[in-house]
């Protein structure tokens, strides 16, 4: 059962990562994102102002696809 | 929580999912794999089970041991398993169609019961897979496919349902309220009894378009607006809550375990020979 | 002509399962047989769909396309998933956005901007199934103008015949001004 | 008389057929691909004044029909593969107390979950055995749109004449496809209604056979107060321990669909003057048969066309006729060999019998069955 | 009340019943026929439904149009001849297999629906029909033939979970409080909607043997040291009320019933044609 | 080793087989005449470690052996007709997810309820076709005590072999008649389990198969982490709507049947050397036509007697084999024909196929065949 | 359906009718007779003593077959 | 002997299954083969009922009483339905409370107090069955009494073991005082 490279395609924004391949475009995260932080783009999900994200997690945790969640937090450690 | 979990608790290779746009389904399968990894579980000894309907597809994304039955059936097959291996965790993934509506017999025995399955019934109040026909939990006058002048039914509250039936642990969440799911669910997988969980998930190509209910941001909104915790509520007045639906932890009353009642049989007949 | 098979595909919701509908209406229409025929379940969540109609004069024996005399491709992904279905010399119809690469020697291939139509033109997405059958009866003649837009016409919502008309014709037009690759 | 052609499909032909038949009642629980006939029922039910449905499970779509029918209602239900299944125990209920009621099957790919949509013909031999015990059934198979809408009229028919349950058989390319369509005006068909009693409440007997072997059936609570079970019963409707009763019941049961098999039997039949080669085929295969008797007819090969349109009964003695005068049958079926079993036995060592089967979720092609004729010829 | 009740409900060619002697669904099923009596119905509008087992029984000797079904099914039946004749009475007599174990999914949405059908349910917290096996209504730790050991079940509360299905009239009584059960029937036949009548009924051949309850006597006893009104019971204390077990009229809410529902549907399509 | 005679009963002897075999899970719903069978299991069970349950029906009972022969347990349920009804839908999964269990169903008059205490042998076909869709399925008939006991062993060793769900298809008389019997002693069994992989949880493709067709199982939670379901899956386990995935499963499932053949298929021959007339019969039946064989030869009459114990798959090439030296094949069954079609499908045109049916409730007596074996002669 | 004569059988106590044939002896109807004017004799109910009787009815509410039964009260008039 | 063919009858609750599963296992501690078969059902309940055995040194096929060698008829109803099966010069055992008329010519009737004795001198109705057993061996020497005693010990509950041979002793007893009529 080969897998596939899940890792692939993925857009690393430091605060977040994104992965357009999953993004279904239904728009929840950018609704709900307490800074308004996200937008869509031809149906996917981009970044707005990466700068306002406080990595807050409510992309992630209501995003149907998994398409965005949070990236390594400032002060967490290497696992 | 880093998408650490998806890789840990996902079968990614099979991702995205076959639901629509928005569709709850998702967020709610999302949920219990961190109930999952909060609750610390041996992912080898986690046995997921569901019958059929969109909701029913959650299994084939989640990496465990997980069984994929027939329409309604799943707290059966579920039953055997965890008769059999009683040191497994079972869940069950579950729609309203396939738990309460040609699965309500199974339901009602599960908790009455008591046996150790957390089964979390992913209610979107309408039946998705088919093509949005009318489910018992779709609320009086909306509409379906297959009630096309409104639904004439009573919806059943299914938490209500699952107490008097015997339920030990009882809760609510919606897909909007992801955090809250998960931690009904992590509460459900530590009663030893049989736990329920429903979760409000939206099906906007169906019951979103059939009652006009907007998208799937719309349904999310309306979930947010609607859902009052079940603490909170006490404080409330009547007025204040008109309108209004319930979440959280309704019931919460552990009793012996069916398998552990079992074992006793088997333990004593040993020491009767 | 005998009898044509039309292979209608592109992306659920594009609203190609009403477009062979209304095409196999128009053949009845004129008093053609016609059969219609489409693909369900989860394929037609999401991913590439399709949507087949037969025209005949004769009675229609088998129900399926299999020889396929016009295809039209709305994206990509239905291009690349059914245009080995099309016979030696059919005609393939693609939206513009579509790239059919070097292979298409033995198919008039048409690019037509279907959905810039549709999205740009009409503001109105929902039409693209309407533009699309335009384009393809423009090109193809597979049925008469009147016909189509009689059962264009009998199908689409009330009050939004005016809208319809104009994508019908919009279809014809980018059609005719279209480029046989 | 207007007539006029529409676009349309198997499974609202289904319906428009059941309410041109007069059905009243509809009972049935979602399932692809047969959900459509569900949801037009709701739609067009109320605007005649009858009754639709949705219950919990197919189980009880079954049950409620049989109650719906014996009030006096027609009634149907509609189904697939799994929920055929879950229909059986109550589908033997229905035969042997004799209650009217047809049960379509818009079959699609199996066993189980399976290909839910995909087509299939893989529940042949459930249709006539898949509930417990000796009973009797009768199945019809239609192989275009219009023809779902005449045989479900016939189903209607046959059932209230008979009072054995009758099940359509139509797979999912019948169900789902759309064909050009002229629906017969009303004043055309020929409906039938179930004989009531013409005695007085006291004189009757609720399950004497009349000459035909089927009894008058009184409407439930119309002042016939009578007794109906499941259990083996004597003609007051009572159950009975007796061994004579018990085998007069099941005999005359079986015995209604053996006397009235010329009326219930039917089948197409097209250039077997001089056919060598057979095929027989039903359904949506027998599509791909004709144009393939086609091509090949054209080709000079003599192959003729034979298709059975009431499996169950399955025409016997056309089909012993047939086989004495072919060298081969073919028989193209979207299952591994069902139907051809029933060919089998009545025509082997008589004649050769050939399989075309196909399950993997595709409609079977004419060039398949080209294949196999060449093959054998 | 003379024997004319007898005579004039019963079919008395086909008595005495099949039952066992002391069994008590005797008792319940005359209980019926005086509350058919009280209510005044016409005889010829009265439909009898029931499945299988020794309660299911019952229509047989009741000189209505009876309908006896498949194991389980009644309701499901009896909701076809409901909503295909709304003018009629519908009762359902089913046992506790019949109806919670096996029918357990038709009794849920029936009560769901709050169709009006009066369902008297003869509970013996046993299978008699098929010689003695535990029921969803058999105590925790009494025993049946497939409980050599000892239940461990838990039984349901069938009152309770009628009203949490939905059910709109809802009581229990005992074979012992026969006059009881009667007028609850009664009113149950007089609600519109669903109504569920729960009648204790002693099975001194299965239940009764198998869990040492003594003869149909002592079951009699039982009951009528046992059971409390409800009505008396709120000015018990819990120590007075420890062992006892609750008769009465549980419930009693009208709401909207299905079939009148349902012809709303075809009279308003009436019109907007 | 020490060997008892015991009177024990059919459906006893049942569970002593089970047990013997190594059941470890009995999940069930009661009905007469099969009961027996939940209530000793449900005594014996806990005795070895094993599981018993009361399911809330017959549906349920089926899927939870189904859950727990997936975590590795030998399973099984009984039932009789109504409840082999409503089990239908779940034995096509255990086809088409390949998981082993074992359905005993102790025949008994019908169809519906029918005659719930008597004896018949109505079943048969419903065993082979009772559930929508193609699919494999081994019927086991045993026609004394002691066979019962041993063919549950049996049914046992082949569902575990194969993968494929076996039915053990009793009837009242077997089931509830006590007979002497002695039972072997367990080392004198043969006991076969289900074969586990030996590769790695990374390598393990669940439903690859290996050269036996048969893929290897692994318990549910013990490392192997993979998915089963009962849509048309690939090798992964996982679903797919490729049409060749289809075909290869399908056709697979079959062949593990057909391949298998003959280790799977046996009958039990007597007086066929000579004979001129064959009785063939099953389950009680047969032990009638024994007696008539016996009183026939008396006689001087030249009649064999063939009973097949597995009656699915059928015993083809030896009835064919016999066929061809008999002047006529005599079938009696307490059902109005159901195995004799296989027969007729088999001998028709090579020999005569006679029938002997009989469905009052009551078993077929010897002097009912001999007076047919008389007709015929 | 010829019925049979239901009547048969009867034994007309006058204030109590008791039928033995469908009597089962099951003791119910003795058990639970406030003033004790019955008792059952070779498994059949009998009257013990009609004197007693105050026709209250509990016997024909509570028999599960039927066999006993009030008779015409004093003041009731025939119908 | 051959093959005996037994039928136990009398109403439900009279022990006649046990009886039958004794006398079965009577003649299996003898070494002979034996089948025992009941009526099940409604029939069963309340009404008259039966029980069979078959004794045979040899295979034993069909499994059911045909012929029947001894019948027993505790009460006059089980007695009117099955003595039709008894076969001619076969062996009746009744009870005393059953009336057979005039018509058993063809057969060896027996008439012993069977119910009474259970009732009235052991004051046990729970032994009739054991009572009927001693008769019927005493009368028909179908297996041995040593046999007999045996099964009977090993099936009655614990602690009634000298009751039950009391029952059949008294059952031996009153069989040989029995009249033959
Ligand atoms: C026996 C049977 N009956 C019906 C179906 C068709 N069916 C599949 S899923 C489904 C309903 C699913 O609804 P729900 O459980 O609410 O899940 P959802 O799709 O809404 O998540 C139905 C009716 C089936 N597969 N099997
Ligand atoms: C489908 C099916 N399963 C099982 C049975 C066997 N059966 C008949 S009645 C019964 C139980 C009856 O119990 P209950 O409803 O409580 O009635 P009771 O006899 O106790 O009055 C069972 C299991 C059946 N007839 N049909
Ligand atoms: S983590 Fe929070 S703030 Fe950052 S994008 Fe997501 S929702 Fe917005
Ligand atoms: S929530 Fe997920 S799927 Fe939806 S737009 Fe955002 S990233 Fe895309
Ligand atoms: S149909 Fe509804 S429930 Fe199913 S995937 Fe789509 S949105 Fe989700
Ligand atoms: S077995 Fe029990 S429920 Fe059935 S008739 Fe006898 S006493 Fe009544
Ligand atoms: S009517 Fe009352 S007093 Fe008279 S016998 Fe019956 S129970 Fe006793
Ligand atoms: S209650 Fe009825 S059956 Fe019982 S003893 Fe009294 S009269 Fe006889
Ligand atoms: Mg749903
Ligand atoms: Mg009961």
């Amino acid at each position: 059962m080969e897998k596939k490279d899940v890792k692939a395609g993925e857009i690393d924004h430091g605060k977040l990562v994104i992965k357009p391949a999953w993004c279904k475009g239904c728009g929840i995260c950018v609704a709900f994102c307490p800074v308004k932080a996200l937008a869509l783009e031809n149906d996917k999900v981009v970044v707005a102002d990466i700068d306002k994200c406080t990595q807050c997690g409510m992309c992630e945790l209501r995003c149907p696809d998994f398409a965005i969640y949070v990236g390594r937090r400032k002060n967490e450690k290497k696992a | 929580m880093p998408s650490a979990l998806v890789e840990k608790y996902f079968r990614a290779d099979k991702l995205p999912q076959i639901w629509c746009p928005g569709c709850g389904h998702g967020i709610v399968t999302r949920a219990i794999a961190a109930a999952i990894e909060k609750a610390g579980l041996d992912k080898d000894k986690v046995c997921v089970v569901s019958g059929i309907g969109c909701s029913s597809r959650a299994p084939g994304y989640l990496d465990f041991n997980t069984l994929h039955t027939t329409h309604g059936r799943a707290l059966a097959f579920a039953t055997g398993v965890k008769l059999a291996h009683p040191e497994l965790k079972v869940i069950v993934i579950t729609g309203d169609g396939d738990c309460t509506a040609i699965g309500g017999n199974h339901f009602i025995h599960a908790c009455r019961r008591n046996i150790g399955i957390t089964t979390i019934l992913y209610n979107n109040n309408i039946y998705g897979m088919t093509g949005g026909q009318y489910s018992p939990t779709t609320p009086k006058f909306e509409k379906g496919t297959t009630a096309p002048y409104g639904n004439i039914d009573k919806a059943f509250d299914v938490c209500n349902l699952a107490s008097s039936a015997g339920a030990t642990y009882v809760g609510r969440s919606t897909a909007y309220h992801a955090a809250l799911l998960t931690s009904l669910v992590q509460n459900g997988l530590n009663n030893d009894g049989f736990s329920l969980i429903e979760a409000i998930s939206g099906c906007p190509t169906y019951y979103g378009r059939k009652n006009k209910k907007g998208d799937a941001v719309n349904m999310m909104e309306w979930y947010k607006n609607h859902a009052v915790n079940i603490a909170a509520a006490s404080k409330m007045t009547p007025e204040a809550l008109e309108g209004k639906f319930l979440i959280g932890e309704f019931k919460n009353s552990p009793e012996p375990e069916y398998t552990s009642e079992y074992q006793k049989i088997i333990d004593r007949m040993k020491k009767e020979r | 002509m005998e009898k044509y098979e039309v292979r209608l595909s592109g992306s659920g919701g594009q609203g190609l399962l009403l477009a062979g509908i209304i095409l196999a209406e128009s053949a009845i229409n004129e008093g053609k047989n016609a059969i219609q025929t489409q693909s369900y379940g989860p394929e037609a969540r999401g991913g590439a769909s399709k949507s087949e109609v037969i025209i005949s004069n004769a009675e229609i024996d088998f129900p399926k396309v299999r020889n396929c005399d016009i295809l039209l491709s709305l994206t990509q992904k239905s291009y690349d998933q059914y245009h080995e279905g099309l016979k030696d010399g059919g005609i393939l119809i693609i939206d513009s956005s579509v790239n059919v690469g070097e292979d298409h020697g033995m198919h008039q291939v048409y690019s037509v901007p279907i959905l810039e139509t549709a999205v740009l033109v009409l503001n109105k997405p929902m039409v693209t199934n309407i533009v699309a059958l335009g384009a393809i009866v423009a090109i193809t003649k597979v049925v008469s103008h009147d016909a189509l837009e009689q059962a264009v016409l009998s199908r689409v919502p009330k009050g939004t015949e005016e809208l319809n008309k104009k994508a019908l014709a919009l279809g014809y037009e980018i059609a005719n001004n279209a480029s046989r690759q | 008389m207007k007539r006029k052609h529409r676009l349309m499909q198997g499974n609202e032909a289904c319906v428009e057929g059941a309410i041109a038949a007069g059905m009243k009642f509809y009972a049935g629980y979602p399932i692809t691909p047969s959900t459509e006939i569900a949801e037009i029922s709701a739609e067009k039910l109320p605007l005649v004044g009858g009754k639709f449905i949705q219950m919990e499970d197919e189980i009880a779509g079954m049950a409620a029909i049989i109650g719906a029918s014996l009030t006096g209602l027609k009634s149907m239900t509609a189904t697939s593969g799994p929920g055929f299944s879950l229909k059986q125990e109550n589908i033997g209920y229905a035969a042997i107390a004799e209650i009217p009621c047809v049960i379509v099957n818009v079959q699609r790919g199996g066993p189980s979950t399976g290909l839910p949509t995909s087509p299939a013909q893989g529940d042949v031999m459930q249709a006539r055995w898949g509930t417990h015990g000796d009973h009797p059934i009768i199945a019809l198979t239609p192989s275009s749109v219009r023809e779902t809408f005449d045989l479900t009229v016939r189903a209607f028919n046959l059932t209230e004449k008979y009072r054995v349950p009758v099940i359509l058989l139509m797979d999912e390319v019948i169900g789902h496809m759309r064909e050009k369509v002229e629906l017969p005006d009303p004043s055309e068909l020929t409906i039938i209604d179930r004989k009531r009693p013409t005695c007085s409440s006291e004189d009757y007997l609720p399950f004497m056979p009349e000459a035909d072997l089927v009894p008058p059936m009184a409407d439930f609570c119309t002042g016939y107060r009578y007794h109906v079970t499941g259990l083996i019963h004597d003609e007051t409707g009572f159950p009975s321990n007796s061994y004579q009763v018990a085998d007069q019941l099941i005999r005359r049961l079986m015995d209604k669909i053996e006397m009235h098999k010329e009326d219930i039997i039917t089948w197409e039949e097209e250039n077997t003057e001089d056919a060598e080669i057979l095929l027989l085929a039903y359904g949506c295969t027998a599509r791909a048969a004709k144009a393939a008797v086609k091509a090949l007819r054209s080709k000079g090969v003599k192959v003729g066309f034979f298709r059975p349109i009431t499996i169950w009964p399955f025409p016997e003695e056309r089909v012993r006729e047939l086989a004495e005068k072919v060298k081969t049958i073919v028989v193209p079926e979207m299952n591994l060999g069902q139907l051809v079993l029933e060919v089998e036995r009545l025509c082997n060592n008589v004649t050769k019998v050939e399989r075309v089967n196909k399950i993997n979720g595709e409609i079977i092609y004419p060039e398949e069955i080209i294949r196999k004729v060449e093959e054998v010829l």
